[in-house]
């Protein structure tokens, strides 16, 4: 890994089935600077979550996004599972 | 109710997110001006069954600041396509019984096809877009988040 | 409201003309079943301006028998269509005000798509089938009755 | 007019536009046997009722019936002007 390699530092916020799955409700990350995707990839296979990237929705700073958003240093993300309302 | 409206300046409608039992008498109470000939309100109920399992209690969660953001979005659509001259929406989150109301959605209009339409479609879009999630307990124990099992869906 | 209930035995519906203010609040708490998902609500709300004319006041007459046994029959027809689980319906008799409701109607059924449906199959079947008339009182002192100025209507 | 003639009396209640126009909520009329129809007639006659007979609906004893109806003795009738509810 080269020296230059930018890290950022994030916060995921995490609900329902993606919460009960990664164990916590929120958490601050620090890691190499990527795509809204990069990090949910990173994050399924650290703790397996069952939902496939095609299944969720990605919002950051309370905007929801693109897969191909670039993540900026202290982004607030939440990963909106399969919502079921009323 | 105050202290969310001033988030909703730009539609006439008022949305929340609340622990507390929805106190639809107070919301109804928000409906209808002296132009307005028709309301049309929604109550969602937590039923004792669902797609054939007998339903115990269900918990719904919320991601309130995107749900705020979306509702504004929802309403704003609404009110342009159905002239809806006030709306009120409140999704409940928590631990709820059977018989419990979920959701309530109010409308008013001039004439009533809007209004039934405006309602439908509010409560429509609030159940594919709000980031809510229900939790279904059922009486054997077993339990499951809705929607969550469809591991292919597609956006 | 069990003075009327008697009546109804062959629908799971309630029906009555009233000269008192319609409390809406107790009239919901007469829908919904545990088996129920949905429950919706119309209010015909008396409005300040009709066909551009500005409306000071309304008054309402029926024929109370005779609406009766339309409204059974509305009921009926509607319970077949759209799977309603309860029905209540009051329509207001009597001189009104702006803002006054002068028709409930509510409705509650397992899904939400029957609850609108049938919903507003009712009110709309209320409006062109009831024996109830309407004379509109307006700003400039003239008044009307409501739909007896089309001297040829057709039945 | 033959003895033959038979008379019936019936009640009539009057609504709305048809309670102003004849000036009175009921009222019962002793009169020769015959339709709704004829009925009405008379009584369009009589009052100068506005509204014509294709603009209204007829009950008799609480039944919708069709103005060809023979009236019997002790009939009770509302003829329904234009409907405006809700």
């Amino acid at each position: 890994m080269s020296a230059q390699t930018k890290t950022i530092t994030v916060t995921i916020r995490y609900f329902a089935l993606l919460r009960e799955e990664t164990g916590k409700a929120s958490e601050t990350l620090t890691l190499e600077q990527g795509t809204l995707a990069d990090l949910y990839k990173h994050l399924q296979e650290r703790y397996k979550l069952s939902l496939p990237i095609g299944a969720i929705r990605a919002a950051v700073n309370n905007r929801f996004c693109s897969w191909q958003t670039d993540l900026g240093e202290g982004a607030e993300i939440v990963f909106v599972p399969p919502v079921a309302g009323g | 109710m105050a202290e969310n409206n001033c988030t909703l300046k730009t539609t006439p409608g008022y949305f929340a997110v609340s622990e507390h039992i929805i106190d639809v008498a107070a919301l109804r109470a928000a409906l209808g001006s002296e132009a307005d000939g028709a309301v049309v309100t929604f109550e969602g109920i937590v039923r004792n069954h669902n797609e054939g399992k007998p339903v115990r209690s269900l918990f719904y969660e919320a991601c309130s600041e995107l749900a705020q953001g979306e509702a504004e979005a929802i309403f704003q659509e609404a009110e342009a396509r159905f002239g809806l001259t006030r709306i009120v929406c409140v999704h409940r989150v928590g631990a709820l019984n059977v018989g419990d109301t979920a959701v309530f959605v109010g409308v008013s209009t001039a004439h009533r096809g809007e209004s039934f339409d405006g309602c439908r479609f509010i409560i429509d879009a609030i159940k594919h877009r709000l980031p809510i999630w229900k939790k279904e307990e059922y009486l054997d124990g077993s339990s499951n988040w809705v929607n969550c099992q469809c591991r292919e869906d597609s956006p």
